[in-house]
């Protein structure tokens, strides 16, 4: 009896700001069948390893992604000193987590506004936004840019912060709180928001592990799994514990991420009062030679640069694996049965990173 | 800085459907395939993790070899593979959800596949 | 004929000035409930003049026939309301009115378009039950459906048919295109929908719908004013604030499901309207 | 519950001043750190090479003969490269950015001094475009 | 006199970008920025758009796309290329999948640079289109006459 | 009188006619003829007596009540002998018990004193026209449409001599009814069409058309059985009459009972809830059947004898009750209209719908309901009929009755297209007639006591009503990519004559709607009711200003033709071809699909035919509760 209805959706769409798209059927608006394609981000900038040396790639692999380009930078930092076996200053380490969980904030908040968006919540949007405008300032008075740092180098970091100024963004961080409680508030507490998030796109707990999610994804259906414990940087030194939560839908990957911005913002902090004085990188001579998998947390999840060197300043193979390409299955997975209202907010839900995954 | 132990384990496309069964049924997740070209073989790896433990199987084989997908065992498997087949042109049978060469479209087919030279960096100064 | 012809024409020039101003202002309002500046006052007119400017695309001239038509029943609507006609009349018309942007929309055959025009019916659907029990609660009190008659009818309409009136404050957001309720179109880019129903318009056609959605708002706030006509400086009062509230609820609310739109208004707008009603009946008999 | 929890935000930002930068009737925020664009001390200049290898996108051109040092403000990404290792300290990163453009010319050519002497002979080279 | 100036509504689309400029262009529609002070919305639909606001550069699969929107913007249209990846194809200029900047596809008006570009030079590149806008229009009507 | 009695005639003889000629000599031509000459007779039959008031006739009812007695035994004994074939045990039961109550009836209470058999006014006159004129449209456009009929359908047995017969005694039935005034005859009359109607529904002979004629047959005979029982408590009742017109005057008091149990008969007959799936089933006949049967005459009947009945209704809970069965029915058929993409069960739940309302104007029974429901039956006719009658010629050119395939009408059959448009727009857009009769409808509401729950349902009746028909509308506007060629070539030219006259007459009684209430409506109220009332005259002006309106602006469409820009449409950037597929995933290129809306979980048959049936035997149960205890309402 139904009718299908054909229709694509993306490339171009004003609720993704990145090109993907999807081949929605639809019977009435209930989401039949959902199938995605990629590949309109892709530049293919592993290959550019070939010609460019490994020093100077890391403002390439900065710019796989321009929310999470910190984190790569450094990821791939550190699989070039995990090759290389540098054991790189304990400051570099702390700087290196501060930047981190600034851009998680930073990711997180714009995440958030966007989410807010597709629920057609503007002024939340608005004011999400609003608020990583501060985040992004600090980041900007400390490494120069506001959405690519380029603060990262292999053998540490480039920029140093001083120390008045991290009092300062500590404190800057604690008077942000108040608003970034009422604003997290209207994403856990109002009703018209928890009408359109709860039981959407719910992913459960096996599906989440076996499909290979991660992230918030994966933390939101009840696994307690943040790379970030594996203890990089400076993470092994400060205390900490993944957000999790259990429901599975739309509201607890929206809890999980909220929520894990008062994380970001509490490690901050402690890295402020533990940081120890030093140097800020090391001289590297040589090339890499060997191959290594670099693990960390991304806002989106963990990130996997998988670096082979071969003795030569060009490496033989970069690869990246990023949080996103990991969650399109799931996202696959939910979007079936769902309604068509509801596939902005799923697809948003996973928070994809369309340029992180394609690369 | 930590610095993670590599664990790497060489298969053959034999042992492979069967290496990555027994990581599934030592409850471990799929965490990513990866490829990459040395001179003539490919080297392709799987790498899982429980509880932070990554551990990786790596599968060698000459180029023009086919590969069974293993996206029967762990879905999200297709991803990747699709990922390989499009950049390498490896050919993976059998894959779950089967883009057939259109997951990601590039203007070069194989792009890994082919080993470039440095020196055919002609666009480095094309307006 | 007992039409008053000239506050019909009124309508039709000042409106679209009225309407546009309005736009103009809760823009402005908007804004600063979001923290910004915000646009100027006139942007509504620029935008339009705009509009009116640039190149018109269509997909099927058939398009321009049916936003044509839009407006022009649109206005007529209005036109018949505040000429003191029978409001039962201006309802059929507003109707007759959205059917026709629809077909626009429809017309054009972009799934987006298409989409958006499905639900437009269903809000149309959800919207005019209320409406309807509006005029029928009007007539009972006043016992006539002539908008002239109510006007003059001297009590406080707003006391006798509060139900009804909450009933169709609830609606009236959906009429506006504000959140929760802007599910077939609104006037930022629309998550869902693109643009909705007007994904397919361009230039003059979309500026002719612009301009349509002017006289749609001032239509409905003269309706609402029907409530408080007992008092010509309570009913300005009533709308100013009724509109600050509808800018409010805009910014403080997600969009919701269409199911949520239609089930909730309808169970409002029949809760209200047999309580109300019900009361009504059995005051007089 | 939860109905309009977002009122308390709201009637903030209506009592506030808009947070509005005002950026064109204002001037632009930036902080001291940010690199808006690199500046060249031609003078200074050496034309050792340097900076164009060190740089990832190849922005820089140096003409060691015609004695010319080029960048392309359309190809640099600001990465601050060339400036940390340049010897003679000649380049530096501003805070403010490059403007935009209506035709794709964003190539300035600098003319470095000559190479041998090293004197005060005042070439006027502030220029060509921008 | 022309109102194109005073209500551009732009279109944006991200063709190979990493996200950098992207939500560098979003940033100029939240409260800091607010470019709808200048009457700019942010439409979605090229149908509805004046402006056509692009970032990354063309790769083999969105360079249909790319001209899809051009086409569908009503005339008069401006093209505004943000960040280096979309004026010259930047960083990744060399990769195999992409072909250049958003002018070896479209006609590009205004050129931003800056990787990532800043909201304010958004602001200024689309200010410089507007003048380019309604040289556009004088000369459509000029043409019609 | 001899037209009357023409008329009841004549069209069974013309239809015994058809039968007896050799097979394919002059059928078309007769049955042309003889509908043609129907309709003009009863154009003149109007034109003689529209001014008259009511005019009885006596009628020697010796002889023919015996005739008719005769035919009644015939009837059953056919009906046994199907029934008993058929293994149809309900059937069996029913005409048994039905015949034992009429032969009971006949032999112990001869009702042969009653002379004034016959009888005009103006009700009968309006009915008379829409089943002349309407009826014999429909009748010649069946002759054109049979032919092709045959051609596509290869399963069904050429049998249309049967066929056209079986259509003239339909009208000659229906005739029949409407012009006596012995309720006798009424019944006889009634039993007639459900015959006809039971032989036309499984004319086709498929399994599924004898399933749907039987189930058509028990209920037709179930509402027949009320009859029955009618005329028996009419033998009980002290004051009370055979004769229609007396009954009617005498009062609730006297007339309540057997206005309920006929009214029962008529809820049956016009396909009310719980009774609504023999419409529903019905539409397996050749689409002429539908139209027939559904738009000016058996359903009419039902509605017709409500209608007669509502001066007894009103204000008392029995009529109160069955206007609710309207009512109710009103809301759920048109909800469960949203979820079918079946062109001819959308226009069957709309009727059934439609008939609703009719029937909740006359159970309220006040003179301004009669208004409405005289004028929603006049507009519900000639719109629903030309929609019938167009969706038939779509469906042999589209071999496809389905909503979602009429997509892009407008290009592929223009004219049929623009005449469903009319049609459509005729049944619920405002300047059209049936929305005139919905205003009229809810005044006459909000004007009784009895209105309280009912101007709700209309409220939301309403409502649904626009999301059905606009949709169906918006998939005949929608434009398809490639604009092929009309393939309206086919179309025979009796179905041309027979569209053309039902479009134009569709617009052209809207504008005569000021005239028809002066004329007729108001007369017929007078004499009723001795009061009367009529639209406002201010807007019956807006009124008809807006269908000029309506009718004049599809002319800017050739202001607009010139020089526009046409681009493709908006498909998220995606390449499209001329044929809107566009480049999907898995490198598969994908058509775009467009289906309307069916909400289907919301408004799905399945959901709501159960809670209308309980609501609508409950009610029934109501009405009859009522009319034993026969309290009015203040
Ligand atoms: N997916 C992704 Fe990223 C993150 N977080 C990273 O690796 O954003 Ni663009
Ligand atoms: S800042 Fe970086 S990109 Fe720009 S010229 Fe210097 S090294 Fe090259
Ligand atoms: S700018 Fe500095 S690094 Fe570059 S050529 Fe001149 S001196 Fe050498
Ligand atoms: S110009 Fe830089 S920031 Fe902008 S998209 Fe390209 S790489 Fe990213």
């Amino acid at each position: 009896m139904s009718k299908q209805v054909v229709i694509p959706f993306g490339p171009q769409h004003p609720v993704l700001p990145e090109p993907l798209h999807l081949d929605l059927v639809l019977e009435d608006e209930k989401v039949v069948d959902a199938i995605p394609t990629i590949g309109y981000v892709h530049r293919g900038l592993e290959k550019l390893v070939e010609k460019r040396e490994y020093p100077q790639y890391v403002y390439i692999a900065e710019r796989i992604c321009g929310i999470c380009s910190f984190i790569h930078g450094m990821t791939y930092c550190q699989g070039i000193e995990g090759i290389m076996n540098l054991e790189i200053p304990k400051r570099a380490d702390y700087l290196r987590t501060i930047w981190s969980e600034y851009s998680r904030m930073h990711s997180h908040l714009l995440w958030l506004g966007l989410f807010a968006d597709a629920m057609g919540f503007e002024s939340l949007f608005m004011n999400a936004w609003r608020l990583r405008e501060h985040i992004l300032d600090d980041l900007e008075a400390t490494t120069g840019g506001r959405v690519i740092q380029g603060s990262c180098k292999v053998g540490g970091v480039r920029r140093d912060i001083s120390s008045e100024k991290l009092d300062e963004m500590a404190s800057g961080l604690d008077s942000m709180q108040g608003e970034l409680h009422d604003l997290v508030n209207v994403f856990l507490r109002d009703s018209s928001v928890r009408h359109r998030l709860k039981g959407t796109g719910i992913l459960s707990k096996d599906d989440a592990y076996l499909q290979g999610a991660v992230g918030p994804t994966i933390r939101a259906s009840g696994h307690s799994y943040d790379t970030r414990k594996i203890g990089y940087a400076a993470y092994g030194d400060l205390s900490f514990e993944p957000v999790v939560a259990s429901a599975g839908d739309s509201y607890a990957r929206c809890e999980v991420r909220a929520k894990e911005m008062f994380t970001s913002i509490d490690i901050v902090k402690q890295a402020v009062k533990k940081i120890p004085d030093g140097p800020i990188d090391m001289k590297v001579t040589g090339a890499p030679d060997g191959e290594y998998f670099a693990r960390s947390e991304q806002p989106r999840g963990e990130v996997i640069h998988y670096i082979k060197g071969n003795g030569t300043k060009f490496l033989a193979r970069h690869r990246v694996r990023t949080p996103t390409l990991a969650n399109i299955t799931p996202l696959v997975t939910i979007l079936k049965g769902c309604e068509l209202a509801d596939v902005p907010i799923i697809v948003l839900s996973i928070d994809p990173c369309i340029g992180c995954a394609e690369r | 800085m930590i610095r993670e132990e590599q664990k790497m384990q060489d298969i053959t496309p034999d042992s492979l459907i069967r290496s990555v069964q027994a990581m599934k049924d030592g409850g471990k997740r799929l965490v990513q395939i990866g490829c990459a070209r040395i001179g003539d073989i490919f080297e392709i790896n799987y790498s899982f993790d429980k509880d932070y433990n990554f551990e990786n199987l790596k599968l060698t084989i000459p180029s023009g070899l086919e590969v069974p997908s293993v996206s029967g065992i762990y879905t999200c498997a297709f991803v990747y593979e699709n990922e390989i087949h499009d950049l390498y042109g490896i050919e993976i049978t059998g894959i779950a959800i089967d883009f057939k060469g259109t997951f990601i479209r590039t203007s070069i087919k194989y792009p890994f596949g082919v080993v470039s030279s440095k020196e055919e960096d002609a666009c480095q100064n094309k307006l | 004929m007992n039409l008053n012809i000239i506050t019909g024409i009124i309508f039709l020039i000042l409106a679209p000035l009225i309407g546009g101003l309005i736009a103009g202002a809760d823009r402005i309002v908007t804004a600063r409930m979001q923290g910004r500046v915000g646009p100027p006052l006139l942007q509504p007119f620029y935008d339009v003049s705009k509009l009116f400017e640039k190149e018109t695309m269509v997909v099927t001239t058939t398009q321009y026939v049916y936003v044509v038509a839009y407006i022009v029943f649109i206005a007529f609507t209005g036109a018949l309301f505040f000429s003191g006609g029978d409001i039962l009349l201006v309802v059929f018309a507003l109707t007759l009115a959205h059917v026709f942007l629809i077909m626009g929309a429809y017309a054009s055959r972009s799934p987006y378009s298409v989409i958006g025009a499905e639900r437009e019916l269903i809000m149309l659907m959800a919207f005019e039950p209320a409406i309807i029990l509006c005029a029928a609660g009007m007539y009972l009190v006043s016992k006539s459906f002539f908008v002239r008659d109510i006007i003059s009818y001297n009590g406080a309409i707003i006391l006798l048919i509060p139900g009804l009136f909450f009933a169709f404050l609830y609606v009236f957001t959906m009429k506006l295109r504000k959140s929760p309720f802007d599910i077939s179109t609104s006037h930022h880019a629309h998550q869902e929908l693109i643009k909705g129903l007007t994904t397919d318009f361009s230039g003059s056609v979309l500026g002719i719908t612009e301009i349509a959605h002017w006289y749609e708002t001032v239509f409905l706030l003269g309706f609402i004013y029907l409530f408080f006509a007992f008092n010509p400086v309570i009913g300005i009062i009533a709308l100013i604030v009724i509109y600050l509230l509808e800018i409010y609820i805009d910014n403080v609310s997600a969009r919701v499901r269409w199911s949520f739109a239609l089930k909730s208004a309808w169970i409002i707008t029949a809760v209200l309207g047999i309580v109300n009603i019900g009361i009504l009946f059995f005051r007089w008999w | 519950m939860g109905l309009f929890s977002m009122t308390k935000m709201v009637f903030r930002s209506v009592s506030r001043k808009p947070a509005t930068l005002m950026y064109p009737v204002r001037p632009a925020k930036s902080a001291a750190a940010f690199r808006g664009r690199i500046l060249i001390e031609p003078l200074k200049c050496i034309a050792c090479r340097k900076c164009e290898k060190s740089c990832p996108t190849q922005a820089i051109t140096v003409d060691v003969k015609v004695r010319t040092w080029q960048i392309d403000r359309l190809r640099c990404i600001i990465c601050n490269c060339c400036v940390e290792d340049c010897p003679t300290n000649c380049l530096s990163t501003e805070n403010i950015y490059t403007n935009p453009m209506t035709v794709r010319e964003g190539i300035e050519i600098y003319t470095v001094p000559p190479k041998p002497e090293r004197k005060k002979e005042t070439v006027d080279n502030s220029k060509t475009e921008e | 006199m022309t109102y194109l100036a005073r209500s551009p509504w732009v279109i944006h689309y991200d063709a190979s970008s990493c996200n950098g400029c992207d939500i560098e262009v979003l940033a100029c529609l939240t409260p800091l920025y607010d470019i709808e002070r200048f009457g700019i919305i942010n439409t979605g639909n090229p149908k509805h758009a004046d402006v056509f606001l692009v970032t990354g550069s063309i790769n083999e699969q969105n360079k249909e796309v790319i001209k899809n929107i051009y086409n569908q913007i009503p005339e008069p249209k401006v093209v505004v290329a943000i960040g280096i990846c979309a004026t010259s194809g930047g960083v990744f200029r060399e990769c195999y999948n992409v072909m250049g900047g958003i002018d070896t596809m479209i006609p590009v008006d205004v050129y931003v640079p800056g990787c990532a570009a800043r909201p304010e030079m958004i602001i200024d590149g689309v200010v410089k289109a507007l003048g380019i806008l309604e040289e556009k229009w004088a000369k459509m009507e000029a043409g019609k006459k | 009188m001899e037209l009357l009695i023409f008329l009841i005639l004549f069209p069974a003889l013309a239809g015994l006619l058809v039968l007896l000629l050799p097979k394919d000599f002059l059928h078309g031509a007769v049955v042309k003829c003889s509908a043609l000459i129907v309709a003009i007779v009863s154009v003149v039959l109007f034109a003689a007596e529209w001014n008259k008031g009511i005019q009885i006739y006596s009628l020697a009812s010796e002889p023919t009540g015996q005739l008719i007695f005769l035919i009644e035994l015939l009837i059953a004994i056919f009906l046994l002998y199907i029934g008993i074939k058929n293994r149809q045990y309900l059937v069996i039961g029913l005409v048994i018990v039905q015949t034992a109550l009429v032969i009971w009836l006949e032999m112990a209470h001869p009702v042969s004193e009653i002379t004034k058999n016959l009888f005009v006014d103006e009700l009968t006159l309006i009915m008379a026209l829409i089943v002349g004129v309407i009826g014999g449209l429909i009748a010649i456009y069946a002759t054109g449409y049979m032919r092709e009929y045959h051609l596509q359908h290869k399963e069904a047995r050429d049998r249309r001599p049967l066929f056209f017969c079986l259509i003239l005694v339909f009208l000659s039935a229906m005739f029949g009814l409407i012009f006596s005034n012995n309720l006798v005859w009424i019944f006889f009359f009634w039993e007639v069409t459900t015959l006809c109607s039971f032989l036309l529904i499984g004319y086709s002979g498929t399994e599924d058309a004898k399933k749907n004629a039987f189930s058509a047959l028990w209920m037709n005979l179930l509402g027949g059985l009320g009859f029955v029982i009618a005329l028996i408590a009419l033998t009980f009742i002290k004051g009370s009459s055979f004769e229609l017109m007396t009954l009617i005057t005498t009062g609730p008091a006297i007339a309540l009972i057997p206005a309920v149990l006929i009214g029962f008969a008529g809820l049956t007959k016009s396909a009310q809830l719980p009774f609504s799936s023999w419409l529903l089933g019905a539409m397996v006949a050749p689409t002429p059947v539908s139209a027939l049967l559904h738009s000016s005459t058996m359903v009419k009947a039902g509605v017709y004898i409500i209608v007669r009945f509502a001066p007894v209704f009103e204000h008392t809970y029995a009529g109160y009750a069955i206007a609710l069965v309207g009512a109710v029915t009103f809301l759920i058929a048109s909800m469960i209209a949203i979820s079918q993409s079946n062109a001819k069960r959308v226009l069957a739940y709309s009727t059934v719908a439609n008939l609703g309302l009719i029937i909740a104007c006359a159970g309220i029974g006040t003179y301004e309901a009669m208004w409405a429901a005289i004028f929603l039956i006049i507009f519900h006719a000639i719109a629903k009929s030309l929609l019938f009658l167009c969706v038939g010629t779509a469906e042999h050119s589209l071999n496809s009755r389905d909503i979602e395939d009429m997509d892009g009408l407008v290009l592929k059959m223009p004219k049929v297209a623009g005449m469903i448009l009319i049609g459509i727009a005729g049944m619920f857009l405002a300047p059209f007639g049936m929305l005139m009769s919905k205003y009229a409808t809810m005044r006459a509401f909000l004007d009784t006591p009895g209105g309280f729950l009912l101007i709700l349902i209309l409220a939301f009746g309403s409502a649904v009503t626009v999301f059905f028909w606009s949709k169906w509308m918006g998939k005949i506007i929608s434009v398809p990519p490639s604009s092929g060629e009309t393939i309206e070539k086919r179309v025979s030219i009796s179905e041309w004559a027979a569209l053309y006259s039902l479009s134009a007459l569709t617009i052209v009684v809207c504008f005569l709607i000021p005239v028809i209430s002066s004329v007729i409506v108001e007369r017929f109220l007078k004499t009723t009711y001795g009061m009367t009332t009529s639209l406002p005259f201010e807007n019956v002006v807006i009124m008809i200003l807006m269908l000029v309106l309506v009718l004049i602006l599809p002319l800017t469409f050739l202001h607009y033709r010139k020089d526009k820009k046409h681009t493709g449409p908006y498909m998220c950037g995606r390449p499209v071809n001329d044929a809107y597929a566009f480049e999907g995933s898995l490198g598969i290129r994908r058509e775009l699909v467009i289906s309307n809306y069916y909400l289907d979980s919301w408004f799905g048959e399945a959901k709501l035919v159960p809670v209308g049936c309980a609501a609508g035997v409950v009610l029934i149960l109501i009405s009859f509760a009522a009319m034993l205890i026969g309290g009015v309402i203040l």
